[in-house]
């Protein structure tokens, strides 16, 4: 099979290109993605290539970038939306919270809301508090989003694509610091399904469950491990909803003990749902130790570079963590 | 577009079923027949007729908290309607939406909105659609004058002129936000003046004059589908009865409600429809008969219909 | 001790009564809060006590309403701001959560924002989707905000004061079906800490940890089980940040099991967290079986009477919970 | 309230700090030596020195993601700015903040901020407190062109003027917000025709001339005081460096730059004082090098000073 390689953002704007090739009701609007190209450049070029009427700069107004998105979806449209940093999907959301998740379900099934809301989150570009968050914890708890986190190159292109096709408001929560991640993919058009995990390494001895950019970082620490005698499978489950927990289930009825990391804070964050799920699962009685987050400090991200490493995990705390839980 | 003797009947005859459902919907909250909340259109039901008559089947709405009005001038049936407002499976929304989210897309109702404000958005959204398939339709958003100090407002209008989008805004100013006063929410006495803001035109109309409201509407919406761009248009009218089923009226006097009564745009168009022979006494009795039967059929239709099972519960969250 | 019974609502308005003539610098700010008393009365009367400088009524701007409050709170007053419905926190949401909740860590802690934002939650008054939901578990997640969420008059009373006098932003969560229950308080003045759980009810058998209007009704379930021979032991955390785990995990050393109860949606529910809070602690070690939550379905609060019920726990499902974990 | 010799040398000297501040930040920026992004005010310094000379110490100011300007016109200690900036404990935050978050309360700077438009609410509550404890004094809020089209922008406007906040609301209208030509983000031309929907005052002022700037905020400072509302005022210039960090400007042209930098208001300013006599070629040479050496003493100040422990990393999350 032919291949080609590509960086994350390669891969994302290859599929907004696919996809708006494909269907014409594909759009996207957002604040300086055309021009400009997007504050992470993944947009760049799509204005040459589309025009101004499929990839729409907007004004500085992040509720009606997400509201008249919706009510373009919701009147047969299939809108491709941009908010530049995830922090600010707070200004939007009540049209996505109390509007675009909603429709379909109050009334009564009758009408559905096909798009996607592109956004980056996390933090280690010293952007601080209000340009770092990873807000995808609060996405997960609202009935009618689905929120997809993809951690490479090959699964960014084709879920992007699945979202995009999908006829439900998606979130899709890109990583800074992987935009630049490279990879081959095929060269011949692909999807990956919503909603189903992949096993980005297998192993015996602890299985990890890692999300969006921790993935990266799981793998590295894979590896040392491994030197170690520890084997660890690592699991990306690429979206968080729908959530893929069978897979989960049976790696860790394999190997009796599970890690689960992210970047968001620990509290509240989407990783207390993945242990409480797998708790109330079958997998429960195949556990030797109790299940453990490493997750974000419940800090706003700080600036000093220091600071804000030490407030996510990083390789050694992934190490560490996992050492712990197998030792 | 003029409109002839049966148009001019058909609307009086509409803003007596709006009329007549809610004095319905009036008695189904006092007696707790409808369980939630409900807001009643009782007043202005000029803006509604006068606004949607001058728009297409294939035109699009969006409404509000007070959308029966709205929702029965674009054409809704009103068994579905008052099925809904019981919470039957019947209804618009299979009892899952009631008051504040009946909609119909497929016949242009985007819905009415429990966020006050929250439909602006959407009807640029719409309007979008509208001009990248080149329909040459027309949105008509309607808000009331409380929804103009929020923020979507401000970014709805501005987006909509810049993108020349083709809605037509619909402020209905009852002058009233629940308790609070536009002179207490705004320093300006015409709201109209915040088209300039925007760089389109603005217009303030009387909201109980339901030909001025249409020939308002006819215009920008003829605008709008030139592709010359949006229009924020200003109907002062009031709402009789309190702003939901508990409302003390602490805020407002019996004489000023008593004021507005006596403007009844029902009496005036009926004067009006008189005055030029366009209806005689019978006639008018005629229209209350059918207009009567026709929500005692909806109510019949409601009551007699199953509630959802709590099978549905769990469905529709998520679209195929 | 002389007592007085007092209705939810009356407790609160009791609190903001003596608060606000504690300290000059609380004041009032909301939609319709003055003449009208707010939605659900709770403000009434207040007006006429003290004056509209310090009740204000605003206009129907919801992210001013927060942002000025903080903007305030950050010079010297004490405001509680009040959004009439939960749902609409949403429209607040960057005020709330990206200035807010953030201000005193990013000012290095040299500046603080004591506000109160009281705001009512729940469903079970047939408002349908947008008027109905507990967003509580949103908040929970961001660093930086204290929750608060009372289920009796005597606790709403307490804790408002104490919230008054924090000084940082806390979300003060009320609940709809709550502010007409009645109860006996003390006459004299008095507080309740944040971060202070409460036993509601002493047991053996099962520990269960309500929040807000669960409560109540876990209260009534637990007088039939007590009938049934099961003795369950109820927990009301009061306030969910800072949550009292302490309490929590000495209570499940000695019942060996734990249901914890609520009506925001499961999925990403702060249920979660305290299940991963409990696995993660020593009490893991006395738990007989696993944890269980019982929760709102994922899905939007339907209109429908029967439908609207059967989205959230009720007295029967907690009954059903409690005798599966026990039996 | 007029400027003497000393007070027009001071803002000159000031308006020289900002430039030469803000071309050190740049080269950090472009070593890697600041680690975070920055938005430099080369180019506006007339807005944030005029509109704060005309303020007083015990007044606020509430700043935006590109607020280096405001800080040092209201005050600050160079040392800690730049210590910040580097991301050390020395700094105003404690290196917790960063460029974006810069505040002072005590010296009544309320912060910049990393959210546009989010600063502009905050105004009004500081406004509220003001008022509240009668304090006669004013908040100026300063943010972009950008931030006209945020929802908040207009609630907050509408509050201060119903309100009657001590607020004057000052938009540094550079042309662009990011790469988004004020010509696509609006359909008017002249931002301060906003005003008008709040029913306050608008004006439009030459943003490179700081003695105009000067004027304007005197006047609405004063009305502010003596409760007559609020102020929007609109100050037209222009941003000679790209957006932040990484910037291709392919929204602009060179030639573009090149006009606005003719109309550099810091030339323009030394040459008025030039020709009036106030200033003199070797005076300006002192100035030039006392600027210089503050900056110096900032470098070498921030540079010495120790990155903050990791121990503080989970400090004041919360306030006793
Ligand atoms: C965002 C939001 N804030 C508050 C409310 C509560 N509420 C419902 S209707 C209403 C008043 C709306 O006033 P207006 O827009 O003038 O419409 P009217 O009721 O007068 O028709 C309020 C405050 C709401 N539904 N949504
Ligand atoms: C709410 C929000 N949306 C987007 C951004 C990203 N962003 C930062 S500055 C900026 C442009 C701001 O333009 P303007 O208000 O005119 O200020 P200027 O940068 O021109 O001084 C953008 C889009 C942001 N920080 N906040
Ligand atoms: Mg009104
Ligand atoms: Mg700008």
């Amino acid at each position: 099979m032919p291949t080609v390689e590509l960086t994350y953002r390669e891969a994302l704007r290859r599929a907004l290109r696919e996809e708006m090739a494909r269907d014409e009701n594909v759009y996207m609007m957002g604040e300086d993605i055309a021009i400009y190209g997007g504050a992470f450049g993944v947009s760049l070029g799509l204005l040459e290539e589309f025009g101004p009427e499929r990839i729409k700069d907007t004004p500085l107004s992040e509720s009606v970038i997400v509201g008249a998105a919706l009510g373009s979806a919701l009147t047969g449209m299939r809108p491709v939306a941009e908010i530049m940093f995830m922090d600010f999907i707070t200004i939007g959301m009540d049209q996505l919270i109390n509007q675009a998740a909603k429709i379909h379900y109050m009334y009564g099934g009758k009408a559905c809301v096909p798009m996607v809301l592109r956004t980056p989150g996390g933090s280690g570009t010293g952007a601080a508090a209000q340009h770092s968050q990873s807000l995808e914890g609060l996405l997960c708890h609202i009935p009618g989003l689905k929120v997809v986190m993809p951690s490479c190159p090959y699964d960014a292109l084709g879920l992007l694509k699945s979202s995009i096709r999908d006829n439900n408001p998606v979130v899709f929560v890109e990583h800074k610091l992987l935009y630049s991640g490279r990879e081959l993919v095929p060269e011949k058009e692909y999807l990956v399904p919503l909603g189903k995990s992949e096993v980005k390494r297998e192993g015996t001895d602890l299985t990890l469950v890692a999300l969006s950019v921790m993935v990266v970082r799981a793998l590295k620490a894979a590896d040392k491990l491994a030197q170690e005698g520890i084997s660890v499978e690592i699991i990306d489950p690429r979206t968080l909803v729908p959530l893929d927990l069978e897979a989960i289930i049976n790696s860790v009825k394999k190997t009796h003990r599970l890690l689960i990391v992210h970047e968001a804070c620990k509290r509240g964050g989407f990783g207390a749902e993945i242990l409480s799920q797998v708790e109330e699962s079958d997998a429960f009685d195949y556990l030797d130790v109790p299940i453990r987050r490493l997750a974000g400090s419940n800090i706003p991200i700080p600036y000093s570079p220091g600071l804000e490493k030490g407030a996510v995990p990083q390789e050694d705390d992934i190490l560490g963590a996992a050492r712990k839980l197998v030792g | 577009m003029t409109l002839n003797k049966n148009d001019l009947i058909r609307m009086y005859k509409q803003m007596l079923t709006i009329r007549r459902f809610e004095e319905k919907v009036a008695e189904f909250l006092s007696q707790g027949t409808i369980h939630g909340t409900g807001h009643l259109y009782i007043g202005e039901e000029a803006i509604a007729v006068g606004a949607c008559r001058a728009i297409e089947n294939e035109d699009y709405i969006t409404s509000t908290h007070r959308g029966h009005g709205h929702c029965i001038a674009k054409g809704a049936d009103l068994n579905k309607m008052m099925s809904e407002l019981l919470g039957k499976e019947t209804g618009y929304c299979r009892g899952k939406g009631g008051s504040m989210h009946i909609a119909d897309v497929e016949t242009g109702n985007l819905g009415a909105n429990g966020v006050v404000g929250g439909g602006i958005p959407i009807a640029c959204g719409a309007g979008i659609t509208i001009k990248m398939k080149k329909l040459k339709r027309v949105v008509l958003c309607f808000f009331g004058d409380g929804a103009v100090n929020q923020g979507v407002f401000h970014e709805s209008l501005n987006l909509a002129s810049v993108w020349d989008l083709p809605v037509v805004f619909i402020c209905e100013n009852n002058f009233y936000a629940m308790s609070t006063a536009t002179k207490i929410a705004f320093k300006i006495k015409d709201l109209s003046l915040r088209a300039a803001s925007y760089g389109m035109p603005g217009v303030k109309v009387d909201g109980n004059d339901v030909l001025k409201i249409y020939e308002e509407v006819i215009e920008a919406a003829s605008r709008a589908r030139e592709d010359k761009g949006p229009t924020f248009i200003v109907c002062d009218s009031y709402r009789w009865k309190g702003h939901s089923r508990s409302d003390a009226e602490r805020y407002r006097t019996k004489k000023e409600v008593m004021e507005w009564k006596k403007r009844c745009p029902i009496e005036r168009f009926k004067k009006y429809l008189l005055d030029k022979r366009y209806l005689t006494r019978e006639m008018t009795e005629q229209i209350e008969w059918e207009v009567n039967l026709s929500i005692q059929e909806a109510v019949d239709f409601a009551q007699k219909s199953p509630f959802p099972s709590l099978k549905t519960l769990e469905q529709d969250v998520y679209a195929n």
